[in-house]
Formats: structure tokens, sequence, C-alpha cells
């Protein structure tokens, strides 16, 4: 029992960080098409910029947090300014195979700047682990829990209930028609693209102290997003939001009961199996294949 | 024509052993080569049905694992049954690697006509993504990371001579150009003909091409099955030549590796990924030692941005414009120049 | 009604070529074609008129299988086509044309016909790829019928140019030419005048007249009323998804129902 | 055509005359690591310790009178570069001897090539016990098998108290990692100890709570874990986090550096199987002298701290190669193979020396290097 709640509450932090990282990816895909290659990428930039303003400058993590976060937003404007803008966006595997380049780009990039070692970042938070029963968790996995929420429910309410996000909806249900009643699609874009990435190196400097800051954090990121993504459904954001609860229950517990081996397995099969089934994915509300 | 270019460029890369034997060349050209089949068989997919596959290597390693499992032999227990099965005749196996390659092409066909797009994309990662964590943790059947090992290489008969194995320098490379040209003359021969039309139309226009009677699923399962056949040979050919394969053949840059062949040498085209092929296979060695492997990759990474914003079509088919205009300028001068020519002959 | 539902092996002699009865079809709640009935006879130049909205292209999508019917059944020949898709109907001589041009853009104009004549081949892969003698003559056939396609539709002088290329009149006519290729026994045009110059639209008038006399069957969907009344055998009109009427060039032009559904829109609008 | 043979001519006779001109001042030795792709720290650390050997040895004179030159080669983590690497340094570069090629997968990749050119490797890292048992009498290995380590922690087991009873895995899942489990495993049952649950965790994982709470209620009192420095770190970490009561015991030699600057909850102990500690140098290791001059030489160079403990190996592995060329008295090939099996070197792990291992005839050279058994408890290392 005590290992199926143990179980349980790992599931809810990770799910926490996994929704965090999918309703940006899924924000991108859904208003600008963009399957974006480089979103693991940006999580490790966040990351790398917490261990740098932590580690190297002695810092604040909750300020270095804040910094990612900005960072990763003027990051985010400048890749859509500089590279999204010029292609226009009309070919959808073109746009996908410059994300990639992108990828290699940034990853190569932190590897010559910080060198192939993990690097870790202190927390600012006891190291003995809250125990309730026979459950266990640390503060600064308690944290992160509820900074992620925040941050979800924060998303939410821009999406939901502010000006920008009223823009970004209708550019979402027709771009054209969003135009002609005056939205600046142009500044949607970058916006989208920008808020996009700050939640991609908002959780990369949340989880810098939870584990460790490597060059190759941005892979497995980027493929769990891609699988959190698809679970809830392309360009739907409270789909991406359940998919990155539902992947690291799956994760969680396929692990826990059926084979660790198969671990990060089971995400994709999760994915082959939902897209055989449910195209749509499993949240979806309305139909948007293809 | 393009027949005797064809003879002659075949026929120089031929002799390139014979002219310029050094060993450490030629391996890395026949590395390059194998890359450059698997460049092949992505085009018959992203170039003639449009359809962007992120999962090739997967069909790589899958023809890969087979070949070298069918020649080594294994034996594995499935559902409480032992299977063992003897080490087969090395070309046995590669054939079967093809086959076996080939029937997951048709599954992925098969997939991609429920999803298309930014979906197909990614379900190819996955299945990619799935295949290495097989191929990675069915110790008892691919050894795992642990590796196969000790691959036989592949044999050929020469009259006279006997079975001879194919592991010299030069046999590799010929074997390696060999499995070149028949890629490229089955996909030239597939792509003009009516499977061919019928695909590009498929990418060109869907709706149109339904219209006019073209089964456009069919298609593209029969380029999906085509495309992953090729792939698998050219996986074959690495675990016969390299002799040693470990689940690192499903990763994802070796997908890359081969969309950025394609891409850059121009999807679409026969001449495109051979001519991707030899700038990016031969690339690496050319800059190695010269810049830092990091620098290198991100100067790889700009590369595939810049020509994806700068010449999206690629390089053989932005030469050919080239040659077309030029031509056509040549032309308009013959004809302004003649009429001019006329007057002073007048005068 | 229900003799026609059940399918048939040979059309009867005067049986229609096509027939709608009672096509029922829903958009998203919306109703596009209420309990359509029509029937297309052999030989004829029929078309489908009605105010922007009336559910002509519906229609259209409707028989040539791009969408299923919520009700109602299409039979081709005396069969039941319902549901089956495109390619399907097309292999059994019934061929679209689209609304916008559609062609095959980075391929030549001889491509695009070559590949139009996709039916007319049976070369297995096999054959194709070890280029067997059987292979060879067919293409040989083909070839020489694209030729004599393209000179059908006028466009031998642009063969080798890329499709994308040509004239907003030359690829509405390579539109028809991919069409015909297909060897339609019913054509389906779409729109074919839209935006073209009158002199083109004359053209284009006089090709359509030239495909009916090879024994094809027209069915159209046009706006241009000077075009629709010279040609027409037959008049269907649809006014927001119903049938309102039918007949003759004449009868429909004085139809009192007509005139009104018009009048609400402007028949001028509809004339331009 | 005429104008291309010469040219080739010309080419072929610069090549030849530069690589003569070489010869004769520099001995090569070939170096191929891993510098970029999943294993790039590593592998760039034992290239480190290789450079600062040749700097050693160059500084006292050399060797036969020369200077000795590395030629490194980056394998990219992967075995068909490693292949590529080998065959550019044995034929582009025309080293006589060779040192790599880290993992077990890219040294079992280059072997067939050793064979067909006739150069001998020392392997310094790879530890898969397929590397000396497959009848490749150019294979040379100063680092241990799994096996080899353990062995030698079998012998140790008295040291632990309370006595190990039950034992779990936890193993990183590549060659390494399941091969160390393996023979661990094999060692444990042979003396009676009970083998508990064995999870694995992806070479790029970073969450491990999932395998860690399955191991928490397993009724075992220690757990065997395998892998790379990070995912050392982390499992540790998180392993405390999650309250896991077992005794932790690294192998493999690596060692959780961060944890040393940031460590975990107060009074947490885990214990380390190390080939080199560099923390407990002066009292453990068996030659102190050399290992001061290699640690020394490292932070000299501000190489990172926590390459220490890889490092060494690319020193030891030169070192070795240097004395066999020695030996031989001539830098080329097969008499540096017959060298290596007279070889008898202090190194920086302990001394060197090859005994035959795998098949008769085409037996391959393995060296019995030395294991410190360390524990680090509130940031601090401490010999057991």
């Amino acid at each position: 029992m005590d290992q199926f709640l143990q179980h349980i509450v790992n599931a809810l932090v990770l799910g926490s960080t996994y929704a965090l990282l999918g309703i940006g990816l899924t924000l991108i895909f859904g208003i600008m098409r963009v399957v974006n290659f480089a979103h693991g990428e940006l999580y490790a930039f966040g990351a790398y910029v917490s261990y740098a303003l932590v580690s190297l400058l002695g810092l604040n993590y909750f300020g270095s947090v804040l910094l990612a976060g900005m960072l990763g937003l003027l990051l985010g404007a400048a890749i859509e300014f500089l590279l999204l803008r010029r292609c226009k966006l009309e070919n959808i595997d073109e746009v996908m195979l410059i994300m990639i380049g992108l990828m290699i780009i940034m990853q190569n990039a932190e590897l010559l700047l910080w060198g192939g070692v993990a690097k870790v970042v202190p927390t600012p938070f006891a190291q003995e682990s809250i125990t309730i029963g026979g459950i266990y968790l640390s503060p600064t996995r308690l944290f992160v829990f509820c900074a992620a929420v925040v941050l979800l429910i924060a998303f939410y309410l821009i999406i939901e209930r502010s000006r920008l996000g009223l823009a970004m909806r209708a550019t979402f249900q027709d771009r054209d028609a969003a135009k002609i009643v005056g939205v600046n699609v142009g500044s949607i874009y970058t916006l989208t693209f920008a808020l996009g990435s700050c939640m991609a190196a908002v959780t990369g400097a949340l989880l810098a102290p939870v584990f460790v800051v490597a060059p190759t954090m941005g892979d497995l990121a980027s493929l769990k997003a891609f699988a959190i993504v698809i679970l809830g459904g392309l360009g739907n954001i409270p789909g991406a939001a359940l998919g990155g609860f539902a992947l690291a229950a799956i994760e969680e517990f396929g692990s826990g009961y059926i084979s660790t081996a198969y671990r990060d397995a089971l995400g994709f099969l999760a994915i082959l199996i939902v897209m055989v089934i449910r195209p749509q994915g499993l949240f979806a509300i309305k139909e948007r294949v293809g | 024509m393009n027949k005797i270019v064809f003879f002659v460029v075949v026929a120089l890369l031929a002799l390139l052993p014979v002219l310029w034997p050094d060993p450490y060349m030629l391996s890395v050209v026949s590395a390059a080569g194998i890359m450059i089949v698997a460049a092949i068989s992505l085009n018959v997919l992203l170039g003639f049905t449009g359809q962007l596959s992120l999962g090739h290597a997967a069909f790589f390693g899958i023809g890969a694992y087979t070949s070298a499992l069918l020649s080594l032999g294994f034996d594995v227990s499935l559902f409480g049954y032992l299977l063992v099965v003897d080490p087969k005749p090395v070309w046995v196996a590669f054939v079967s690697g093809i086959l076996v390659a080939a029937a997951f092409g048709w599954l992925i066909g098969k997939l991609a006509f429920r999803v298309r797009g930014a979906y197909f994309v990614i379900v190819t990662i996955c299945f990619a993504q799935v295949m290495r964590m097989v191929a990675l943790n069915w110790v008892d059947l691919t050894e795992g990371p642990m590796a196969l090992v000790s691959i036989p290489a592949l044999t050929l008969w020469i009259p006279g001579e006997g079975v001879i194995k194919l592991v010299s320098k030069s046999a590799t490379y010929w074997l390696v150009l060999a499995a070149n040209v028949l890629a490229y003359l089955i996909v030239a021969r597939l792509v003009l003909s009516r499977f061919g039309r019928a695909a590009i139309a498929l990418r060109e226009n869907e709706t149109l091409a339904k219209s006019i009677g073209i089964p456009v699923t069919r298609y593209l399962i029969v380029f999906s099955v085509i495309s992953a056949g090729i792939a698998g040979a050219a996986g074959g050919l690495y675990a016969h030549t390299v002799r040693i394969i470990d689940p690192e053949v499903f990763m994802f840059i070796y997908t890359i590796t081969m969309v950025i062949m394609v891409i850059a040498g121009g999807k679409g085209t026969l001449a495109g990924p051979v001519i991707g092929g030899i700038i990016f296979g031969l690339l690496p060695e050319l800059l190695r030692g010269v810049v830092a492997p990091e620098v290198q990759w991100m100067l790889y990474g700009a590369l595939m941005v810049l020509l994806l914003l700068f010449m999206p079509k690629g390089i053989v088919p932005t030469f050919n414009g080239l040659v077309r205009r030029l031509r056509a300028r040549l032309a308009r001068e013959k004809t302004a120049a003649a009429p001019a020519k006329a007057r002073g002959a007048n005068a | 009604m229900s003799a026609q539902l059940q399918p048939m092996a040979q059309p009867r002699p005067g049986a229609p070529l096509l027939a709608l009865s009672g096509v029922t079809m829903k958009i998203s709640g919306l109703v596009a074609l209420s309990e359509v009935s029509l029937e297309v006879h052999p030989g004829q130049i029929v078309s489908l008129i009605g105010p922007n909205g009336a559910g002509k292209t519906t229609a259209f999508n409707v028989i040539s299988g791009y969408m299923r019917p919520t009700s109602g059944t299409v039979s081709f020949q005396g069969e039941d086509i319902t549901g089956l898709p495109p390619e399907q109907i097309a292999a059994r001589g019934l061929v679209r044309s689209f609304q916008r041009t559609s062609v095959f853009g980075n391929c030549t104009v001889f491509e695009n016909i070559q590949t139009a004549f996709h039916m007319q081949g049976s070369a297995s892969l096999a054959a194709s790829i070890l280029r067997l003698p059987s292979f060879r003559r067919e293409e040989a056939a083909l070839r020489e019928r694209t030729r004599e396609m393209l000179e059908f539709v006028g466009l031998t002088r642009r063969a080798d140019d890329l499709a994308a290329n040509l004239s907003y009149g030359d690829q509405r006519l390579l539109g028809v030419g991919i069409a015909l290729a297909a060897q339609p026994r019913l054509l389906l045009l779409d729109e074919p005048a839209a935006g073209l110059n009158p002199s083109e639209t004359d053209e284009f008038k006089d090709m359509i007249r030239k495909v009916a006399d090879t024994g094809v069957t027209i069915l159209l969907v046009e706006h241009d009323m000077q075009m629709v009344m010279s040609i027409s055998d037959y008049i269907v009109v649809l006014n927001q998804g119903h049938r309102i009427a039918d007949g003759g060039p004449q009868a429909i032009q004085n139809n009192p129902d007509v005139i009104r559904a018009y009048l609400g829109s402007g028949l001028k609008s509809a004339k331009a | 055509m005429c104008n291309r043979k010469k040219l080739l001519a010309v080419l072929a006779s610069g090549a030849l005359f530069a690589s003569q001109a070489h010869a004769e001042d520099t001995i090569k030795i070939g170096v191929s690591q891993p510098l970029t792709g999943s294993v790039a720290a590593a592998g760039t650390y034992v290239t480190n310790g290789a450079r600062l050997a040749a700097d050693y040895l160059n500084a006292n004179g050399g060797v036969l009178g020369k200077q000795i030159e590395l030629v490194v080669e980056d394998n990219k983590s992967n075995p068909r570069e490693a292949v590529n690497s080998a065959e550019k340094l044995i034929l582009s570069n025309k080293v006589p001897v060779m040192m790599g090629a880290w993992g077990s997968t890219f040294t079992l990749a280059t072997m067939p090539k050793l064979e067909e050119y006739g150069v001998p490797m020392v392997v310094e890292t790879a530890s898969s016990s397929k590397v000396t048992t497959s009848g490749n009498p150019w294979v040379f290995r100063i680092s241990p098998t799994s096996k080899m380590e353990a062995q030698a922690f079998a012998e140790q087991l008295s040291a632990f108290q309370p006595a190990i009873k039950k034992v779990d895995f936890l193993s990183v899942n590549n060659d390494w990692g399941l091969g160390a489990a393996t023979e661990f495993k094999a060692v444990f049952e042979a003396k009676g100890i009970e083998v508990g649950r064995s999870e694995t965790m992806a070479p790029d994982a970073t969450d491990l709570s999932a395998q860690l709470a399955a191991i928490k209620n397993s009724g075992s009192d220690t757990v065997i874990v395998t892998s790379g420095v990070e995912q050392l770190t982390l499992a540790i970490r998180q392993a405390a986090e999650q309250g896991i009561k077992q005794r932790i015991i690294t192998t493999g030699g690596s060692f959780p550096e961060p944890l040393v600057k940031n460590p975990g909850p107060k009074g947490y102990v885990t214990t380390h199987l190390l080939f080199f500690s560099p923390w407990t140098a002066e009292q453990q290791a068996a030659n102190p002298e050399l290992a001061k001059a290699y640690m020394d030489a490292w932070n000299e160079k501000g190489y990172p701290f926590p390459g220490l403990t890889e490092g060494f190996r690319g020193f030891d592995g030169i070192l070795t190669i240097a004395e066999a060329i020695r030996l031989a008295g001539k830098a080329e090939p097969e008499a540096i193979r017959d060298a290596l099996w007279k070889v008898q070197v202090k190194g920086v792990n302990g001394d060197i020396a090859f005994h035959q291992e795998g098949p008769e005839g085409k037996e391959s050279g393995q060296n019995k290097p030395n294991i410190y058994i360390v524990q680090l408890k509130d940031g601090e290392v401490s010999a057991l």
C-alpha cells in the first residue's frame, strides 16, 4: 500500500512538471502549427540559466527561476522573429526540420559552453524529506509541485481571461478571421512562441535542483513533451495538462509494477496505441487530425 | 544521354579502388555509401509521396538486426517455447532483413493514412524509439547494449575462385557501390512508371489524385514497403561490413543524418540523396580534427536551417533551375544575335 | 423509388446514368442538402444551378464520394455507390473536376495528363522495375494517348511547361484534360468558367460540346447563366439545400420559384 | 588522366614524406575516445589523463630518446565511428599502438580491425568479459572486468557490518550496468546471499523515483548501484529523499562527486567501489608518489576534480604503452605487442602486468587492478 501511495505522490509531482512542459509545446502547435523540436532545448536552457545564476553567481534559486523564465521568453521571441517569421510557416515539414536544426545547434552550443559533465544546482530547501505515514516527499519536490500548479493556473487564466488569450484563441480558431477582426497575427505568433518557450525554460529551472543539468537533458524532455501532447491531442491545452499527469502515471506505475527497463518505452507505446485508437488524443473534444 | 552519364559515373566510381587504393579513404567512402543507400530509401517516402518519416532509422536497424541475428543464429524463449534458429547463410539472412524491414514498412504505411502530417511524423519517431527500447531490453535476443558482435561478412561466389568473403576494403567498397547502383536503379524505374506517377500525384494533390481513380492509400503502402525494404538493405550492409551492431543504430540522429542528406541534395529528385549523401557523408571526415566536434554539429544544424530557409528545394533542383535559366538565356541571345547578323550582312 | 435502390448489373436503356434519391447532408448541424433527388440521363449536358450556398458543391462532393451523405442514396449506372471512396467511384467512370484550379503543380503538363491515365495502365510493380516488354509497350501507348489528349485540349505547345506556370485558363483546360484522361462516362465540372474572360469562356464552351460529342455525359455546376442556358439540355435548380425546379433552359428561365430564389441573392451577382 | 596520376603520385609521396619526417622525431600513440555523444564527459577525462601521462613521460626524456606524440580521435560514443577512428589512426596516422576505446561496445567494434592490421591496443575502461575472451591476441586490458571487481568485493564482504543478507540491484541499462549486475549476482549467490529485485534505468533517465519506490519495500538490506557519475548522484539523492533504508553500494569506479559539495541528508552514508580515490590516495593508493604526481598535474591543468577518478585510466594506459615501447626497443606493432606481455609498470591504480585470458593460442592480456572501497558521509570521503 505504501508503495502504491508513494507511486501516486511521485506521479503527481512528476506529472505537474510534465504538464508544464506539455502545455508550452501544445500552445505553439495549436496556434502556429509548428512542431517545436527545440522545446526540450529551451528546457535545458532554463536549467543552465539556473545553474549559472545559482551555482556560479550565487544568486537565489527563486530569483533564478524568475530570470530563467524571462530569458526563455526573450529567447523564444528571438527564435520566432529570426527564424520562423522567415519561413512563413507554410510547409509544416520544413518548419519541423528547421526546428530540428535549431535543436542540434542549441544542444551542441550547451555542450561547447558547459562541457559534457552534468552540473548540480544546490537546493534552498532542507535535504530531509517530509514523511506522512510511509510516504516520503522532499521539500524541493513539494515546492516544484506547488509552483507548477500555480503556473498551470496562471497559464489557464492568461489563455481564458486576458485580452492576449482571447486574441490567441481567435488565431487558434481561424487565422484569417482573426486577422480580419484586427488581431495582429504576427505579434501573436511571437508572443505564443515566447510564452511556450518561457514555460519550458521555467520548467527546466524549477527542476534544476531536483535533477542534474546536462547538455543531453533536452532530448528526453522533447520526446516526453511529444508524448504528453499527443496523449492530450495536439493543440489541446487542457489535454496537454492532463496528458502530463497521464504520462507520469503510466511511467510510475508501469515501472513500479511491470518493468523498469521499458519505462521510457511505455510512453511511446502509449502514443502508438492512442494514434491507432484515438488519433485526436485521449482528451480531445474536437477532431484535429492532420 | 543521361544513361551515358550514369554509366560513366558508375565506371569511374568503380575504378576508384584501383586508382586510389588508400584503405582509409575507401573505408570512409564505404561508410558514407551505406548512409547514401539509406538516404535513397528515405527519399522514396519523403521525396515522392511527400510523407516525412522521422523514424527511418528503425527500418535501417530492423534490417541490420534481422540480418545479423539470422546469420549468427539465436535462441530465445517466447511464451514458454524455446525458439532455436541455427545460423543461416549470410545472403539468406540479408534478404530476410530486407523482407522484415519491408513488413514493418507495410505497417507504417497502413498507419500513415490514419494519421498524417505532424501526427505521422511523431508516430514514426515513437516507432523508432520503441524499436530501440526493444533492441536495448530484449537481451536474450539482441544481446541488448552488449551489442551483437562477430557478424559474418557477406560472401561472393566468383568462378574459379570459389566463395570469397567480402572483407577487404576494396571488396566492401564495391559491394556498397553495387548496392547504391541497384537502389538507384530500382527507385529510378519505380518513379518513372505509373507507380511513381501515382505517388507523385499523391504528394502534389491528394484530392485530385483520388478523383482520377488513384487509390492513394495503396500506393502509400507500396512506397512505404519499398522504402523500408531499401533501408533494411542499407542496415544489412551496415551489419555485415561494420560487423557489430548495438541499439544505437535506432538513434534519432541517424534519421536526422538521412533527412539532411535528402533535403540538402533535393528531395523528390533521383540524384538528390546521392549528392547530399556524398556531401554530408564525407564532410565529417573532412572536418575531423579541423574544428571541435560540437562546432561541427553546430555547423550541420546551421547548414540545415540555412538550406531550408534559402534553398528549400535542395542542391539538385536549384542547380537544374540555374542550368535551365542559363540555357534559356543563351537561346534568347542566339535568336537576338541572328537578326542582327542578318542586318549586318545586308549593310 | 425502391427499384432504384436495387443494384443492377446492366444499365437499362433509358435508365438514368446517375440518380440521387432523397439525399440529405448535414454538416455540423447545418443542413446542406435536404432530400434531394435528381437524375442524369446518358448523353445529356445537365446543369446544376442555384444561388451561393444552395448546396451545389456539396452535391458534387456527395456524388463523387468526397462526402458521405447523412441519408439517401447515390447510384451510378444502376449501382449503389453511396459511401464508396472517390477513387473507386472514379474507377466506375464517374469523374469530377474541381472548383479551384486543381493540377499537379510541380509536374509538367505532359506528366499531368500521363498521370491521369493511371487507370488505363496495368503494369505490375515487377514489370515496371524490370522494364519488361509489356511495361514498355504500355508506356509507349500511354505516351501516345497523352499526346492525343494534349491535342484535344489544345495544350500540345505547353507540354513541357510546369503546370503551375500555366495561365489560369490553360490550367482549367488541363484540369478538364486530367479528368477526361480518367475516361469518364459522366464528367462532373465544378464551375469550369469561373474566373475566365469572355473569349476564354467561349472556348471553354466549345470544349464542353466537343467532350459531349464524344459520348461523355456532363453534369455542370456553373454561375455563368449565359453559358448554362446556351449549353444545357436540362437544368436542376437548388436553393438552400432543396431542389426547387428542373427542366429545359426555357422553362427554368421562366420559373417564378427560380426567379424568386435568385432575387433573394441578386440575379446580377449570380451572373457575374 | 595523365595529370591526375601525376597529381596522385605527388600527393602520395607528400604524405609518405610527411609521415617519415614525423617518424623520425616522435613516437605516435593512437587514442580513440568518445569526445562527443552520450559518454563524452568520461572519454574527455580519460583523454586528459592520457595527455598528462605523455607530458609526464616527455618531461622525463620520452621513450627511446624520442618524444611521445598522442594522436587523439573522437569515436563519438558510437561503434561505427570507433571503427572509423581506429582505421584513421592505423591507416592514415600509421600509429604502431593504440589506447581505447572506452566502452565495451566501441572496443569490441574496434577489435577486428586490430587483428586485421596487426596493431596492439591497450584497453583502459571497458569491463565486458567478451573483450578478453573472444580470442584477439592484440588486446591488452588494464581495467578490471566486472567479474574481477565482484570477486575483489567479495573478499571484503566481512568489512560490512551488519552483514549483507539480501541485495537488490539498480543498474544503468547498458553493457556495463547489466554486465556488472550479472557478475555481482553470481558472486553473491556463491556466498549464499539472497538476490532480490533487479531494476534498470535508461542511461539518460533522470527521475528514478519509480525504481526506488519499488526497491524500498523489497526487504533487502543493500542496493548495488551501477551507473555513471551523474546518475549515481541522482540515484543516491533520490534514494535519500524517498527514505530508502538500504545500504547503497556503488560499483564500476564512478563516484557521485557532486554530493561532496551538496551532501544529502545528514548522516546518510553511501559506499563506493573505486579504482582510484583521490580523497584517500595518501593512505590507500598502491603507488602514492605516482598518484600524487598525477593529481598535481591534473590540478595544475585546471581539469575538473571529479575527473580524477576517470582520468587515471588514460594516464595508466599511456604509461603501460610507453613501457612496452621501451621494452620493445622500437616503435613497431608486433614488437610492442610482444613487449606488452613483459610489462611490469607502476600505475596510479597499482602495479600493472598482464596475464593470459581467452582461447588458447589467441590469448588476450588482462591486468589485475586494485579496488578501493570508500565511504561518503556528509560530504566527507573516508577509506572503509
